[in-house]
């Protein structure tokens, strides 16, 4: 880190960095997908940034996706997380602060002091890359534009108590499902799998009324992925409407849904059966009906991250379409803080996020040290 | 602690050992329940004819009990719903109100929002407490398994009865079965309506749709099954024998009220608490009281 | 020959190594801050300190992250792994290559080609980073919106074009040659046409609506476009009560046409009098606002009709629709007095695209890839955006637009690409090269192979696949990839095998591994490679023929390698290798192709694991 | 069955009753007939289809249909739409309409009868305060005024309801 030096701020030293001087004009809150994919951005335009992340790793939630090809690429962008980590640490210039976490922001000028504390939290999961570095101590930091990376929060599937999450033997989250094949197959014995689309999704009496636009193509993908390891296996679609992922994903569709089962019907309830997970759901003839499945698999959706109202009360945003995170003066939203996005996307909204903060550096006229001094 | 009654049409005339063991058990807990003589029908019947008027007794209810400032305790599923839906219903919806409030002035009443509507069940769970009921028992029931009956209307609609149970994975009565020491049975049709909403329209279809839960019960060793509401205990206790008939099977299924087991365990008499009254008796219960 | 020095650079995951005797295991000097004729560094490039990187600038190098490629298991072990890791590298040094000196700079023109809000944010952004802009209109008025964008917001975009735009009206582009850092364009004005070059090009027309084609047998005169029915008070003044609206029958929409269609249906249902009835497969509410939009035209009463498969039939004479409700299971006519037929936004793709010799395969070009996102396709510095592309228009747009002009920045920035060495005297001109690299970047002009300044990805493709050996990404030649691994499987204890990493998806996987302290078999030597494309049949062979008794070649998943065909090539000469190896009456399973993705390291452990468990069985 | 020759204006009239609100916005998922008691035992009997057969204007036929009655009003479909759409008290709001339209099955009025006449479902006589008398429970009165007047109902010449006023 250079150009920093002790101050005094309420009695207490503080170090203060001047990423508005010189080395690192941008800071990106959120080291996930949209995190990393911004300092790149801006890496590439030849602007320094810090990136900064409450957890022990960079990588975000993506980082524990499972690559959903068969032999052919399923086109997730699960890999591309992976990309952004080996691309970011090609680059010398990024600089990266873990389990550090912003709970201040003061307007200067046209940029932005934050303060960062560290965060105490589980140890890295990985090796840490070169770029890592955790926070040691409290930090202040002067920046010209301000990039909120933070993510999303996924639904709670308890708060859909009727789809016996957390009660019910064998009912689990994609997100569940998608760690368990990471590591290799489908758990235990699964042959019959059932997936229930839009849990917490287009769904008014929860206040979401939204689509989280990439659970159909992550869950069909999933069962494809289940299907392919457990070959005998056989899949249940309940679903609404599949959403569209454009000209490949439609021949791909056609084929999925000569090899599973859709059934245009989200179950009433599940409950534990003999064997396994039982669906109640509505029959082609109207008629309530009943299955029993080894795994009954709930895509969950995309919520706004948990830290939105913190971070809008402290950059003064007005609070965006469904509580997700809307911009401001200097400060930028990339990825999936700003609604549901998929990786591919939270990617390119990176890049308008760190040209738009460059913009801001020029036309913004970012204080210069001398100015933070007095 | 005291709480007004709302007795309703049924009780009062058809489940006397209800109200008698209500009204005991409430003693025992140190809950006054006051009588009120002006409260009748809670307008429910009327609903699915015509709702406006069903509102307006409703109403006339809430506006009667409110003027006391007691929480109601209903005794009747039936009579807690329509009176807790009709209460959110005038509390968050100034236009509706101010309508009512147009046909109730004439008979000298006004509805005040916030009347606190808690059938009993719900009353002796948040209210009275499972850690002070369980300080009253005497007659640990560890012997007996229970099938609690929910019904629909003191769980649903959920959005009404806020803060209470999950009406998916219910467990107040389950708890207050528990606290006497006896088993609560979780079983298929547990959460399943009893039909009486239908029984004036298909008799059958009400007898098919209790006769479920009572077959499932007939198969499990069950001492009875518990119910709340005297509407569900017109299809299980009332239509049992027609519905068996009907139905071709042998169903036996002891039926009785939560507030009957709950004094039992707290030492009052099977006839104190009106046990005389039920029409399928819990022999193997009784025989332990004899 | 320079004898290359060992440089130890400490380094996590190094622990317990000793340099010394690493250095003598290997046949290298440790580095005791003499004279350095050639040197072999432990860590990547990035990480080494400045001062040894400036003390070893203008030197053969070869840098080497050892903490990577060494794994876990005891010192003996690693020992082992280093020393054969160490003498591969050592091998490469000493044949002291140095990157090319020809290095002609890339041309830092941008040529923007089209109109809209996709285009106009192209070349913003290209200008506000310096590059010189052509942008070629269709028309004359740069604040003009395509089809479905934000007229206000494109106007607000052009109020501030910063300096550097040059506006060409009225300007189309008919031909493009070349690549990355030098391309050619044929441009078509009012004045003629005129040939330019530039370093990078943007295709990014406005776009224009197309209809949904009407079920045939419609009557003609009942059916319209969608945007016919502006304003939604016309339907009032035609008398309309009955309105159909088709949103993807026969296809399904996109989630933009489909948003669109319900705003159209909840305008028209406002007018007093009129029954709008929107006919779907599916309800695609993707789209920003979609499901509050779905959610508030059946609040205002359109009637969802929801089809089964196959299109509505049509009766009395093309004038009443009928099909089935999903519901009902009972079928429903409707006869509309208007039907609107749901409009999606595209473009015509440009026809020199159809040069088959100049330019690949469409699908080619721009493969649905996971990653090829932000405007970029397999021709390196050519990008095509906004409606060509199928980009939602609004900020996707934007979005897509600001990541193809950083590429397009960072390529031109003369940072990011290496230039293959093409050897003229050995070169044949069999095109070989221009025709198998997928990225463009040879060029045959005047009798002679010129690669497009920044446009190569070092893939490998050309260097593996030319018959005269004349052309190879620097270091990447066939000569020093058999050099080090002579070395490498000299020092490796038998049985050795060789493990060829693309550097997309086995390498970071490999590399992950090894961090994490994963113990690989102690004959184990990688060969990391920039794309599995570098891999063909020769090289195989040769590998075996040095010694190695297997070879496992590692790719992407089939349609994510960068380089378009790389893994495809690699698989395909792993095949063959095979099948020469069953010819000769040798065990085909000695060498074998696996396709991965970086985060599938437990692929990778697998099949290294099952091949050499292969190996020392034959052992 | 011919869209032209339905009723448009149904669901909106639906939608102006109280609780019936919600019809216009189911999307047919479906979740409440999964979750039907009465469905299960009754094969003609599905939620969603009343709804879909209300929406299609279709008013006749939903207004004199005997399954109407059959909602058991277990508000099972009401907790589980993920639209709100408040599906018993839809079809409570289509019982009404039904009933002003003189479809109700006669019961409603008798019970309105009784209820201007006795203020409650069941008469409360001395034969019954004797009853309750023997096992010491309080006396119960009928106060069948206000309910007069709330009804519209005068109980020496009972009106059906919807008649009067």
């Amino acid at each position: 880190m250079h150009n920093r030096g002790p101050r005094r701020v309420g009695g207490c030293l503080e170090e203060i960095i001047f990423l508005s001087a010189l080395d690192k004009p941008v800071l990106i809150i959120g080291g996930g997908v949209a995190g990393l994919a911004a300092a790149l951005e801006l890496d590439r335009r030849g602007l320094a940034s810090l990136v900064v992340e409450k957890g022990p790793n960079l990588g975000g939630q993506a980082r524990g996706f499972c690559c959903k090809a068969l032999e052919v690429c399923a086109r997730c962008g699960a890999c591309r997380v992976g990309d952004l980590l080996q691309q970011a640490a090609q680059r010398p210039a990024l600089g990266a602060l873990t389990q550090a976490l912003a709970v201040a922001a003061q307007r200067q000028g046209a940029g932005w002091e934050v303060t960062l504390i560290p965060q105490e939290g589980p140890k890295p999961t990985s090796p840490a890359l070169a770029l890592e570095r955790p926070l040691g101590e409290r930090l202040l930091v002067q920046t010209g534009a301000v990039i909120l990376a933070v993510g999303h929060q996924v639904f709670d599937a308890r708060k859909k108590s009727r789809l016996g999450y957390g009660r019910v033997p064998g009912v689990m989250t994609a997100g569940e499902l998608e760690e368990t094949l990471a590591k290799g197959g489908l758990p235990g014995q699964a042959r019959r799998l059932a997936f229930v689309q839009c849990v917490g999704s287009r769904d008014q009496a929860l206040g979401r009324l939204y689509c989280s636009r990439v659970c159909c193509g992550f869950a069909l993908r999933l069962a494809r992925l289940a299907r392919y390891l457990e070959p005998g296996s056989e899949v249940t679609f309940f679903h609404m409407d599949v959403q569209d992922y454009g000209q490949a994903w439609r021949a791909e569709l056609a084929e999925m849904r000569a090899g599973m089962r859709f059934i245009r019907a989200i179950p009433g309830e599940v409950r534990p059966g003999a064997g396994g997970p039982l669906a109640v759901f509505a029959g082609p003839d109207g008629q309530p009906q009943e299955e029993e499945f080894d795994l009954v698999v709930l895509a969950t959706g995309l919520e706004p991250p948990v830290a939105a109202p913190a971070l809008s009360e402290m950059f003064g945003l007005t609070p965006g379409a469904e509580g997700f995170l809307t911009g401001g003066q200097g400060v930028l939203v990339a990825g999936s803080a700003g609604g549901p996005r998929s990786i591919a996307e939270s990617i390119e909204s990176a890049a308008q996020a760190a040209a738009s903060a460059a913009e801001h550096l020029v036309s913004g006229q970012a204080p210069s040290p001398e100015v933070a001094h007095a | 602690m005291e709480a007004l009654l709302f007795l309703g049409c049924t009780v009062p005339v058809r489940n006397l050992n209800y109200e008698l063991s209500a009204r005991k058990v409430a003693a025992h807990l140190g809950v006054e329940l006051k009588d009120m003589a002006e409260l009748g029908c809670c307008g429910y019947p009327l609903k699915a004819f015509d709702q406006e008027t069903a509102l307006l007794l409703a109403a006339r209810a809430l506006a009667q009990a409110g003027s006391t400032g007691l929480t109601v305790v209903p005794l009747c599923s039936s009579c807690a719903g329509t009176l807790n839906e009709a209460a959110h219903h005038l509390d968050h919806d100034p236009e509706t109100r101010a309508r009512v409030q147009d046909k109730l002035r004439p008979l000298g009443l006004e509805y005040r929002p916030g009347v606190r509507v808690r059938h009993l069940a719900r009353y002796l769970l948040e209210e009275v407490g499972l850690k002070a009921i369980a300080q009253k028992i005497t007659r640990p029931l560890n012997e007996f398994t229970f099938a609690p009956h929910y019904g629909c209307h003191l769980l649903k609609p959920s959005r009404v009865m806020v803060g209470f149970d999950d009406p998916e994975a219910p467990t107040s009565l389950a708890r207050l079965i528990e606290v006497t020491g006896a088993q609560a049975l979780d079983y298929r049709y547990l959460k399943e309506c009893c039909g009486g909403g239908v029984l004036g329209a298909d008799e059958d279809l009400a007898g098919r749709m209790a006769g479920r839960k009572l077959m499932e019960l007939t198969q499990a060793a069950v001492t009875a099954m518990v119910v709340i509401c005297p509407f569900c205990n017109v299809m299980f206790e009332g239509q049992q024998k027609t519905i068996a008939k009907k139905l071709g099977s042998e169903i036996k299924v002891p039926v009785v009220y939560l507030t009957q087991i709950l004094g039992l365990a707290m030492g009052l008499s099977p006839d104190e608490l009106g046990f005389r009254l039920n029409r399928v008796k819990p022999k193997e219960l009784l025989a332990a009281f004899k | 020959m320079p004898r290359p020095t060992l440089c130890w650079v400490a380094a996590p995951g190094l622990e317990g190594l000793e340099p010394p005797a690493l250095a003598m295991a290997a046949g290298l000097d440790l580095d005791q801050g003499g004279a350095l004729e050639a040197a072999v560094v432990t860590v990547p490039e990035v990480q080494a300190p400045d001062k040894l990187r400036a003390r070893l600038l203008g030197r053969p190098v070869q840098w080497l992250d050892l903490a990577a490629e060494l794994g876990g298991g005891g010192e003996g072990h690693r020992g082992q792994r280093a020393a054969a890791a160490l003498s591969r590298a050592a091998g490469r040094a000493s044949l002291g290559t140095l990157p090319p000196l020809y290095s002609p700079q890339p041309n830092q023109r941008v040529l923007v080609a089209g109109q809209g809000l996709a285009a106009l944010a192209a070349a913003r952004q290209a200008a506000l980073l310096g590059h010189p802009v052509l942008w070629a209109l269709s028309g004359d008025d740069p604040a003009a919106a395509g089809a479905g964008e934000d007229a206000s917001q494109v106007a607000g975009l052009a109020a501030g074009l910063p300096e550097g735009i040059e506006l060409a009206p009225q300007t189309e582009l008919t031909n493009l040659t070349g690549a990355g850092g030098s391309f050619t364009a044929w441009l078509k004005g009012p004045q003629g046409t005129a040939r330019q070059r530039f370093g990078a090009v943007a295709l990014a027309p406005g776009g224009a609506y197309r209809a949904e084609p009407a079920p045939p047998g419609l009557a003609p005169d009942l059916s319209r476009p969608l945007s016919a029915c502006q304003p939604a008070s016309l339907a009032s003044a035609q008398g309309w009560r009955q309105v159909a609206i088709l949103a993807g029958v026969g296809q399904p929409a996109t989630a933009q046409g489909f948003a669109r269609a319900l705003a159209t249906a909840y305008a028209l249902q406002a007018q007093p009098g009129v029954q709008v009835t929107l006919l779907f497969r599916e309800a695609l509410v993707a789209a920003p606002q979609g499901e509050r939009l779905y959610r508030q035209a059946r609040q205002a009463g359109v009637l969802m009709a929801r089809l089964g498969d196959g299109e509505p039939r049509l009766a009395d004479q093309g004038r009443t629709l009928v099909w089935q409700d999903q519901v009902l299971a009972e079928d429903l006519e409707l006869a509309p007095d208007v039907v609107f037929l749901c409009e999606e936004t595209g473009a015509p793709w440009p026809g020199f695209l159809d040069n088959n010799l100049l330019w690949p395969a469409r699908s080619r070009l721009l493969p649905e890839h996971a990653r090829l996102d932000g405007g970029r396709t397999a021709r390196a510095g050519f990008y095509v955006l906004g409606a060509l592309r199928g980009t939602p228009a609004g900020e996707d747009r934007l979005a897509e637009a600001a990541a193809a002009v950083h590429d397009l920045h960072d390529l031109l920035g003369g940072g990011a690409a290496p230039l293959p060495a093409v050897r003229t005297l050995t070169c044949a001109r069999c095109l070989t090269c221009v025709r198998v690299c997928p990225h463009g970047v040879p060029e045959h002009v005047e009798d002679h192979i010129q690669p497009a300044p920044a446009a190569c990805l070092a893939c490998g493709i050309c260097a593996a696949e030319c018959p005269a050996h004349a052309i190879a990404p620097p270091g990447w030649s066939t000569a020093e990839l058999m050099e080090g691994l002579a070395c490498g499987l000299a020092a490796a204890p038998a049985p050795a095998m060789v493990l060829m990493a693309c550097g997309q998806s086995a390498m970071p996987a490999f590399a992950e591994l090894s961090r994490s302290g994963h113990v690989w078999p102690a004959g184990l030597l990688v060969l990391p490679l920039k794309c599995a494309g570098r891999v063909g049949l020769e090289l195989i062979l040769r590998v075996l023929s040095l010694g190695a008794e297997g070879v496992l070649v590692a790719g992407c998943h089939e349609g994510m390698c960068r380089s378009v065909t790389g893994n495809l090539r690699a698989r395909l000469a792993t095949g063959q290798a095979a099948g020469t190896l069953s010819d000769l009456g040798l065990g085909p399973e000695a060498v074998s192709f696996l396709h991965m993705a970086n985060n599938q390291p437990q692929a990778l452990a697998k099949a290294v694991e099952a091949m050499y468990a292969r190996l020392g069985a034959v052992e | 069955m011919r869209l032209n020759d339905c009723d448009p204006s149904f669901k909106h009239e639906i939608a102006r009753q109280p609780g019936g609100e919600g019809i216009k916005t189911c999307f047919a998922c479906a979740a409440c007939t999964a979750r039907c008691p009465v469905g299960s035992l009754k094969p003609e009997y599905d939620p969603r289809r009343l709804l879909r057969l209300a929406i299609l204007g279709r008013r006749e036929e939903v207004l004199s249909s005997p399954l109407i009655w059959l909602c058991c009003s277990c508000q099972n479909c009401s907790e589980v739409c993920p639209q709100d759409v408040r599906c018993t008290d839809v079809l409570t709001a289509i019982k009404n309409l039904a009933a002003a339209a003189g479809y109700a099955p006669p019961s409603g009025q008798a019970m309105a009868r009784q209820l201007a006449a006795h203020g409650r479902l069941l008469e409360v006589g001395e034969f019954e305060n004797d009853k309750r008398a023997e096992l010491g429970l309080p006396p119960v009165s009928e106060q069948p005024g206000d309910y007069q007047a709330l009804l519209g109902l005068k109980p020496e010449a009972p009106r059906p309801a919807g008649e009067g006023a």
